[in-house]
């Protein structure tokens, strides 16, 4: 089939990430997106350092509704809920890329291997996929949080574990697209060994993939750590945790609504800020739009 | 021939499997059923054939990028058609490929300089400095500037990425080239340049090609023999000047016939064979010629009876044809009692 | 097609049966045992003896296995340790709670998802894609339970509208059903309009460029034939989606009944898990599980009814 | 006040528990729910007044014990029916009480240790033989195991007579939703049916507590049991009843005190266990956490409890005296301890209050929240240095400390091992005069005292709320009893 | 009166790096079945004219000029529903790719019949029949049991046939072709260029035959308009194209074709290419485009740019330096 026609070179082409990022600028809601998601970056990383201690307890001032001294109130022990949410902030993220990094780490290899390879290998892994997405996400996760216990560290790997199926699916879906392009038979041709196949001609090229999958997964994932916090699986108190503070906001439903108002805005600010990251990078790095 | 020729290719055959191995049955795509090729040193045969028909298929199973089904390759020599690919390894020196699409056939995330070396890199040849010096004595040699050296693959049109697919495939000084459709997606005059390349490399580093194209015209331009293939077989083969002058094979004639010529008069007067219905799919199993079906002037035999590959009239011009004769030649495909034939007004 | 179906239930029955050892492995892989929970505050020793015996924990596990996929391929689930009723009677009795809020969410899923999708596709670049757009982020980025929460703040204590929790048979009080299942409904659909809103307005959008649509449009058809011809190619994505939201729609329930206090499903298993009822645990993950694969099993069946290039040859996905 | 409003003939009381009873079969029963559905279809021999001392339910009279403390006479009350219609008689009651105490899944036989044989004197009189003196029998009997089942019952069902219970009692099981509801009709066997004015009780289960209480606010539930003493003020203001009782039960912190197993300093010094509770203000903890609700206590038996001594002095929160332990220890600072807690709001909430007090005075808490079954696992094993758990508490004295304080008790978390405790409890359990195990009771406490392996924090005060219901009985116990209760418009 | 008359045809793409002017000068007349063929190199806006004359563009970032006139009618100011009316009855079009032009959710019968119940007013079971017509119109045999076929199961060849049949439902006056055999084997390419002949012969359609390759020209057109950088370069009628090019891109397009080969005084078989890249679409300077390529180019090719010439009768050309007489 004849299908790709030969362009005009244009006379001086720029970088790759040059065009993307020129591109991505141009996008009022990708670049909303990567402001909130470096705003709360900077947040969390700069939150603990300036705002006063999360884990103070103040007896004198507890349900306290938004002031000066505590610009979003006080929560049930008398902590400042804006720095507790700044801590919140660090776990929230932490668990969302962390699990998305190690989930997309396993899952690439596995998917790598299995679409570049096919075969039994692909037929033992697609079942044990199936398998691992039949769990309800949820079920899988509280499970296996159930098992190892609570702990940040266990959330990371109950949220990756639950993720990595799905990386598989795309990165063996890329692996077996990318395989037949013609440079990869270029490249067997020239007799490289088949590591250096998957790891320096089909990764590098199913990255937008990866990336667009990323950005999709932490949100998904910053949301699955606060609901297993809100299920009671989640970090170590008095670490605190958006869920966490939902959880107990749960409580005071009616006393102090904000309590329940301002962990979830975070939740729900933060992973809009990564979906529309992901959307604008999608749409930046779609291959019918660069080539 | 008194040379060993480069190529040896004899009752190659591959099937593909498809469906899937829980799925019960599965149907089997006999994409190459037979093949027998030879290419003495130096020397390009074009083979040409409809879509379909396995031209790729042969091309790659001579590379070893597909596993054949049955039959024998020899390079240079050494039976090659059943090496591990850790046995393989070395010897893919010596053969390469150049593709058709010149979107894909470069990884995109390299530039013109690290693609051009990679060869070099995977056979360890030389020191950087030397591989940097082969890869421009070779993007010189391929008429490409250095100052392309940096650029990445989107950043060429389509005729220098051909030319640095060219490059790559030859860097290594392979003795055989297997050019699958290499000019097919590209404009004439882009093609014009391509071919130029790939006649004068040809000469001033004497390997061997294998010319894969559906393009009547490009093979009569390039090829110094011709192998035309039918659904899995080679139906004829002969010298360039020698096919085109007397076609044996009923499918040879109608191609010949029905490939368009950018010359209004011989065009227009010219009687045109039309064949009835497509290449018949693969993976049925065809008793027979199997150009049968379509063959205008088919008899009997060509239902039951396979023909084979002779030399009939000659040992240098094969064809696989009942009613090729020593006697009288070719059938006339234009005098066949199926109303097929029509008269261009 | 006969190939590919016979193919895809044998697919089917290898993941359930995988599946099955996943849950029995994996439940007892939980700390703490069911004896335990059971025999209370007191825990004698010789009385959490006694249950295991009872329960047949005291088993080597495979034989524990073989003895329970055995019963259960006769429908027999075993008994609930917690208080000694069939499994299948309790599965029985939860089932339908679920299947009603998981129907009713995906049918304010599908109402909302499809059509947001369709008009923001058609109306690329319109106000209504931009507020569909954004309702698809915030959609994706609100967690269930969050939202089920502002949910019962706003409408159940502010306005004191809708009841903020509980169940009532639908076989009881059809209307008092509805009115308590009109909230968890649209908490939990709301994700997965949200998803199904951007999945259909990209496969859709994608089909509107496709060369058939341009070929229609040479007919010299109006808009909304090109439309149907384009939506038609796009059912297979938007129902694949379906598919596999499913099992999020699980999770989603899960958090929507425990907030909403529906004796669901999810509901289910989460006291399962925290009374370690090992074999109603098992009976609701597995049925869970089945629920998934059986959906995605017609998913694939939709999908070679929707796309005719499958009905011949096999193998989608 | 509810007596003010109308009272409406018959109707279904709701009733919300906070948490799903396991098998509605005393013998094997464990959960404190079941123990509050119970009440509802099924009475035992002995009940419990508001000192928690024992007055007659299904017996005629109060036990009567020999002098060497080996036999027990019980009177039966006569010419009254189980549920099914099966006269209850003597027989009835050696029926149940032997299966107590041989199925092998009973719970029961431990706390009828004690008991070698039941023997019928006559239809209406049963006599019971120990084994050694044992007072806390006749407690045991106002509880599970003096619930008697009908025979004809337990002939049909057996081991799954807790899936149709029949027993003596105002109300007849009906049936049981799983996760939902229980619901029981009035009874028509019932001895004291004309005092019974609903036509029935419907018990469900909403764990949570902002749900129970939002329901009783709509009146979707009549009842609601356990509701959050943040909760309380609010309900009053929607009209709500709020009874409140001070459970029997109590919550502390469990300190490992085998320094084999824990590696905290904790376990192997008194002292700073005592800088530990030192550092504990009670009374912050309970004005914060439960909008001071509960009854901060540091010793585990009950403030309404006959056999609780009279002169119990907590020691006061003293942060400066703590500091000056923690330093005078000579460990290096700050001392690490980690705090197991069952993953629930509540518990979560208590630990981060005393991680914050405790950390104040050098020490280093951190908080280790596991899944309640998990929790209990370790708590069991050991692998812990100090856990939040509490006890759900018992009639008699003996339950609060038997087993839990003593050499190898199974429920023995501490690990505490002290045969001058050993001997005090047991000796308190064979003497029937209540002064003098008042003071054995106190002895014992005095010694648990010095040695420390647990932290005593509160009784937790437990609060019912009511919407148009009146005449429910909630008392010592805090099991409420829906007997005599009526709806009120 | 010509069938269709295209003036001044100029059409620009706003894209997300700048304006692509696809089209920048195109006008031509067709007469009644003729078959005009549009022949240029990849990018050179051939496509885009085709999809402009029946307004098939209809995107927002597209600004169309200059005027399309259908019997004299001018429809540039048409409405988009009056439009509707045209395409698929006056005008219709014929794709490329025969693969992806047809709905692969819907069987051919329905995809045929669709264009007849639109324009024709037949009822369901009469535009089914007629579709069976049409299918063995464009040599499809079995069109019966066809019509109920998916495009999936039909050949690369049989779909362009069915093209074909849809764009010839209505007897268009003016049916467009856009590549409509490129990606077809030549056996089967032979036999969709018989029906275009056939139906040109039969019905008079006028055709307007978008190719870049020369062989098919020379085969079927009856004039040949040379296409390059969105401008017709030169325009003639087949015979006089072929016998005496004179613009210097027509004459180096024939000198690329493999059989015009040139055996070299080394020895070596040679075609002579055209050097240098095609220019940027995205500007249009007042030049000659060619002018960066062409051997035979002057200071004057870069200062203005050449406007059509007519060389002999019917024969046009924009160079300043045409060549004259036959290649060798
Ligand atoms: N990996 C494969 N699995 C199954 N069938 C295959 C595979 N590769 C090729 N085929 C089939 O084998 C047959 C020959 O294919 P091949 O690509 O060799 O033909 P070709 O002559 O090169 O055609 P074209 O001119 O279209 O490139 C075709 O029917 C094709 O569908
Ligand atoms: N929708 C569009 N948006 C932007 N640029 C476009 C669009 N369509 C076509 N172009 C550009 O317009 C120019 C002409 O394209 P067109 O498809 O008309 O060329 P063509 O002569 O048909 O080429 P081909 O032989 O490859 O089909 C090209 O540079 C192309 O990139
Ligand atoms: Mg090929
Ligand atoms: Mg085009």
């Amino acid at each position: 089939m004849i299908t790709a026609k030969p362009k005009a070179a244009s006379s001086t082409p720029r970088p790759r990430w040059q065009r993307v990022a020129r591109r991505f600028a141009r996008r009022p809601m990708a670049v909303t997106g990567l402001i909130l998601v470096v705003g709360f970056v900077l947040f969390a990383i700069l939150g603990p350092i300036l705002l006063t201690d999360p884990n103070q307890q103040d007896f004198t001032a507890i349900l306290q509704t938004p002031s000066f001294a505590h610009l979003l109130g006080t929560d049930d022990l008398g902590r400042d809920v804006f720095a507790r949410i700044a801590n919140g902030a660090r776990v929230s993220l932490m668990a969302g890329v962390m699990s998305t990094a190690l989930a997309l780490i396993i899952g690439i290899t596995i998917g790598l291997i299995t679409g570049f390879y096919r075969g039994w290998v692909d037929v033992v892994v697609m079942r044990i996929v199936d398998v691992m997405l039949a769990f309800p996400f949820l079920i899988f996760a509280v499970g296996l949080a159930a098992i190892l216990g609570a702990s940040l560290t266990n959330v990371i790997i109950a949220l990756a574990v639950s993720q990595v199926p799905e990386v598989i699916r795309i990165a063996r879906g890329e692996a077996m697209a990318i395989r037949e392009q013609e440079f990869v038979s270029g490249a067997v041709a020239d007799g490289a060994r088949d590591g250096t196949i998957m790891f320096r001609y089909i990764a590098p090229n199913a990255m937008s993939a990866f990336i667009v999958q990323a950005t999709v997964a932490i949100p998904a994932a910053i949301i699955g750590e606060s609901t297993l916090s809100f299920l009671g699986l989640g970090v170590q108190p008095p670490m605190s945790s958006w869920g966490i503070m939902l959880t107990s906001a749960q409580q005071y439903l009616a006393q102090a609504p904000y309590l329940a108002l301002f962990p979830g805005i975070a939740i729900a600010l933060t992973a809009l800020g990564f979906n529309l990251l992901g959307d604008g990078l999608r749409d930046v790095l779609d291959p019918k739009e660069t080539r | 021939m008194s040379e060993q020729p480069v190529l040896e290719v004899s009752n190659l055959v591959k099937h593909f499997q498809s469906g899937s191995r829980l799925g019960g049955g599965r149907t089997v795509v006999r994409a190459v059923d037979g093949v027998d090729l030879t290419i003495g040193r130096g020397e390009i045969l074009g083979l040409v054939g409809e879509s379909g028909s396995g031209k790729s298929t042969v091309g790659s199973c001579i590379a070893r990028l597909t596993q054949p089904s049955s039959g024998t390759i020899r390079l240079l020599g050494r039976d090659i058609s059943t090496l591990s690919r850790r046995e393989m390894r070395p010897l893919r020196s010596e053969v390469h490929v150049v593709f058709q699409d010149p979107y894909s056939s470069l990884n995109p995330r390299m530039t013109v300089g690290q693609i051009v070396t990679e060869p070099l890199r995977q056979h360890r040849r030389g020191t950087r400095a030397e591989r940097n010096r082969i890869v421009s004595d070779m993007l010189e040699r391929t008429g490409l500037s250095l100052e392309l050296v940096g650029r990445f693959p989107h950043e060429l049109s389509g005729g220098q990425r051909q030319r640095v697919a060219l490059a790559r495939a030859l860097v290594l000084g392979p003795s055989l080239v297997i050019a699958d459709e290499p000019v097919s997606a590209l404009d004439v005059s882009v093609q014009a340049s391509i071919l130029n390349v790939i006649l004068d490399l040809q000469i001033d580093l004497g390997f061997s090609c294998l010319f894969i194209t559906h393009d009547l015209s490009v093979v009569e331009f390039i090829s110094d023999r011709i192998a035309v293939m039918y659904l899995g077989k080679i139906v004829e083969t002969a010298t360039r000047a020698e096919l085109f002058r007397d076609p044996q094979h009923p499918y040879t004639q109608a191609l010949l016939s029905a490939a368009p010529t950018a010359d209004p008069s011989s065009a227009r007067g010219r009687e045109r064979i039309i064949l009835s219905g497509d290449l018949p799919s693969p993976t049925e199993e065809i008793s027979g010629c199997p150009f049968h079906a379509r063959c205008p002037v088919a008899i009997d035999r060509c239902t039951n009876e396979v023909p084979l590959l002779l030399g009939v009239t000659g040992p240098d011009h094969q064809s696989a044809c009942h009613l090729v004769t020593a006697e009288n030649g070719a059938p006339l495909i234009n005098q066949g009692d199926k109303n097929l034939v029509h008269n261009a007004s | 097609m006969a190939r590919f179906m016979l193919q895809r239930v044998i697919t089917s029955i290898v993941t359930l049966f995988l599946a099955s050892i996943v849950v029995f492995v994996g439940v007892r892989l939980l700390p703490g045992d069911p004896a335990l929970v059971l025999a209370g505050e007191t825990a004698d020793p010789a009385v959490v003896a006694a249950i295991r015996e009872q329960f047949g924990l005291n088993q080597p596990i495979w034989i524990q296995y073989f003895n329970y996929v055995g019963q259960a391929l006769q429908g027999n689930f075993g008994v609930s340790t917690r208080d000694r009723i069939p499994v299948a009677e309790i599965l029985l009795q939860r089932l339908p709670i679920t299947l009603e809020l998981a129907g009713l969410a995906i049918l304010v899923g599908v109402l909302i998802g499809l059509t947001a999708g369709i008009v923001s596709a058609v109306k690329r670049g319109s106000f209504a894609d931009y507020a569909a757009n954004v309702f698809g982020l915030i959609g994706l980025s609100v967690p269930h339970f969050w939202l089920g929460m502002l949910a019962i703040l706003f409408f159940a204590i502010n306005l004191q509208a809708l009841p903020a929790s509980g169940y009532v048979a639908f076989t009881e009080d059809p209307g008092e059903n509805l009115r308590r299942m009109i909230l968890p409904a649209l908490v939990l659909g709301t994700g997965l309009s949200a998803v199904l809103m951007r999945q259909t307005r990209a496969a859709l959008l994608g089909q509107l460029s496709a060369d058939y649509v341009r070929t229609a449009r040479s007919k010299g058809v109006s808009r909304n034939r090109e439309v149907k011809h384009a939506l038609r190619n796009s059912l297979t994505t938007v129902v694949t989606v379906l598919g596999l939201q499913l099992g999020a729609l699980i999770g989603g329930a899960i958090i929507t009944e425990q907030i909403f206090v529906i004796p669901g499903f999810g509901k289910l298993i989460i006291d399962a898990v925290s009374a370690r009822n090992y074999p109603v645990l098992q009976g609701a993950v597995l049925v869970a599980v089945t629920g998934y694969v059986l959906v995605n099993l017609a998913v694939d069946i939709a999908y070679a009814y929707l796309n005719p290039r499958m009905r011949l040859a096999g193998g989608a996905r | 006040s509810p007596s003010a409003d109308e009272v409406v003939a018959g109707g279904i009381a709701v009733v919300a528990l906070s948490d799903e009873p396991d098998t509605l079969d005393p013998t094997v029963a464990n959960t404190f729910v079941a123990r509050v559905v119970f009440t509802a279809f099924c009475e035992k021999l002995y009940d419990s007044n508001d000192s928690l001392e024992l007055v007659p339910q299904l017996a005629a009279s109060l036990p009567v014990t020999s002098a060497d403390g080996l036999t027990v006479d019980i009177a039966l009350r006569e010419g009254i029916l189980f549920n099914d219609g099966t006269p209850f008689n003597a027989d009835a009651v050696k029926i149940t009480l032997d299966r107590n105490l041989t199925l092998d899944t009973s719970s029961r036989k431990k706390e009828l240790a004690a008991l070698q044989s039941v023997e019928v004197v006559d239809d209406n009189n049963i006599r019971l033989t120990l084994s050694r003196p044992f007072s806390p029998l006749g407690a045991q009997l106002a509880d599970r195991a003096g619930a008697i089942m009908s025979p004809t019952a337990l002939e049909t069902l057996g081991l799954d007579f807790g899936t149709d219970p029949v027993c003596v009692g105002p109300f007849d099981f009906t049936d049981r939703v799983p996760g939902s509801e229980i619901n029981f009709t009035k009874s028509d066997y019932y001895y004291d049916k004309d005092l019974v004015k609903l036509d029935g009780v419907t018990y469900k289960f909403i764990t949570d507590p902002n749900i129970r209480a939002a329901n009783l606010r709509s009146s979707d539930i009549n009842v609601a049991e356990r509701l959050n003493a943040s909760d309380v003020d609010q309900l009053g203001a929607d009209g709500v009843d709020v009874l409140d009782v001070s459970a029997i039960g109590y919550q502390g912190l469990t300190i490992n005190i085998d320094p084999t197993m824990s590696s905290s300093p904790l376990a192997s010094s008194v002292e700073l266990r005592k800088a530990f509770e030192l550092s504990i203000d009670r009374d912050a903890l309970n004005t914060v956490v439960f909008a001071g609700q509960t009854t901060p206590d540091c010793v585990p038996l009950p403030k309404q409890m006959a056999f609780r001594p009279d002169d119990i002095q907590c020691v006061d929160f003293d942060p400066d005296a703590a500091r000056a332990l923690v330093e005078a220890s000579g460990e290096t600072l700050p001392i690490p301890v980690e705090l197991l807690i069952p993953a629930r709001p509540t518990d979560q909430k208590t630990a981060e209050v005393i991680q914050q007090m405790a950390n104040d005075v050098g020490f280093d808490v951190t908080i280790k929240p596991v899944e309640f079954v998990s929790a209990l696992d370790l708590g069991r094993a050991g692998e812990f240095d100090m856990f939040l758990i509490g006890w759900s508490g018992r009639m008699d004295p003996d339950g609060d400390l038997n087993d839990l304080l003593t050499t190898g008790g199974t429920n023995n978390y501490s690990r505490m091992a002290d045969s001058e405790v050993d001997s005090l409890i047991s000796e308190a359990a064979s003497v029937t005069e209540t002064d003098a195990r008042r003071d054995l009771y106190a002895q014992a406490l005095d010694r648990i005292d010095e040695i420390k392996p647990l932290i005593y924090l509160y009784h937790d005060t437990w609060f019912l709320g009511l919407a148009g219901i009146t005449g429910v009985e909630y008392s010592a116990d805090a099991i409420p009893r829906f007997k005599t209760a009526e709806l009120t418009k | 009166m010509s069938v269709l008359e295209v003036e001044h045809l100029r059409v620009e793409f706003g894209t997300e790096n700048g304006p692509v002017i696809a089209v920048k000068d195109v006008s031509f007349r067709l007469e009644k079945g003729e078959i005009l063929s549009l022949v240029g190199e990849s990018g050179c806006g051939k496509s885009t004219v085709a999809m402009s004359i029946p307004r098939l563009l209809g995107d927002s970032h597209v600004t169309l000029g200059g005027s399309v006139r259908l019997n004299g009618v001018d429809l540039s100011a048409f409405s988009e529903k009056r439009m509707q009316a045209v395409r698929g009855k006056e005008i219709s079009v014929v794709f490329q790719e025969p693969m992806t032009s047809l709905n692969p959710a819907y069987t051919v019968g329905s995809q045929i019949s669709e264009v007849l119940l639109r324009h024709e007013g037949l009822s369901r079971r009469a535009a089914l029949a007629r579709a069976v017509e049409l299918l063995e119109l464009v040599g499809i045999p079995d069109a019966q049991r066809r019509t109920a076929a998916f495009p999936h199961e039909l050949s690369g060849g049989m779909r362009q046939r069915v093209m074909i049949a849809i764009a010839v439902a209505c007897n268009p006056v003016v049916l467009i072709a856009d590549e409509p055999t490129t990606a077809l084997d030549v056996t089967i390419q032979a036999g969709v260029l018989d029906i275009f002949r056939r139906l040109r012969d039969n019905l008079g359609t006028s055709i307007v035959l978008i190719t870049h390759d020369l062989g098919v020209v020379a085969d079927i057109a009856d004039r040949v308009a040379i296409m390059y950088a969105g401008r017709i370069v030169e325009m003639a009628s087949t015979a006089a194209i072929f016998a005496a090019p004179t613009h210097p891109y027509t004459r180096g397009l024939l000198g690329a074709l493999p059989s015009r080969a040139v055996m070299q005084t080394d020895g070596r078989r040679r075609l002579t290419d055209i050097p240098g890249l095609v220019p940027s679409p995205s500007t249009d300077p007042d030049e000659c485009q060619f002018a960066p390529r062409c051997a035979s180019a002057s200071g004057a090719c870069t200062a203005a740019r050449p406007a059509a010439d007519l060389v002999a009768v019917g024969h046009s050309v924009s160079c300043y330096h045409p060549a004259v007489g036959a290649m060798l």
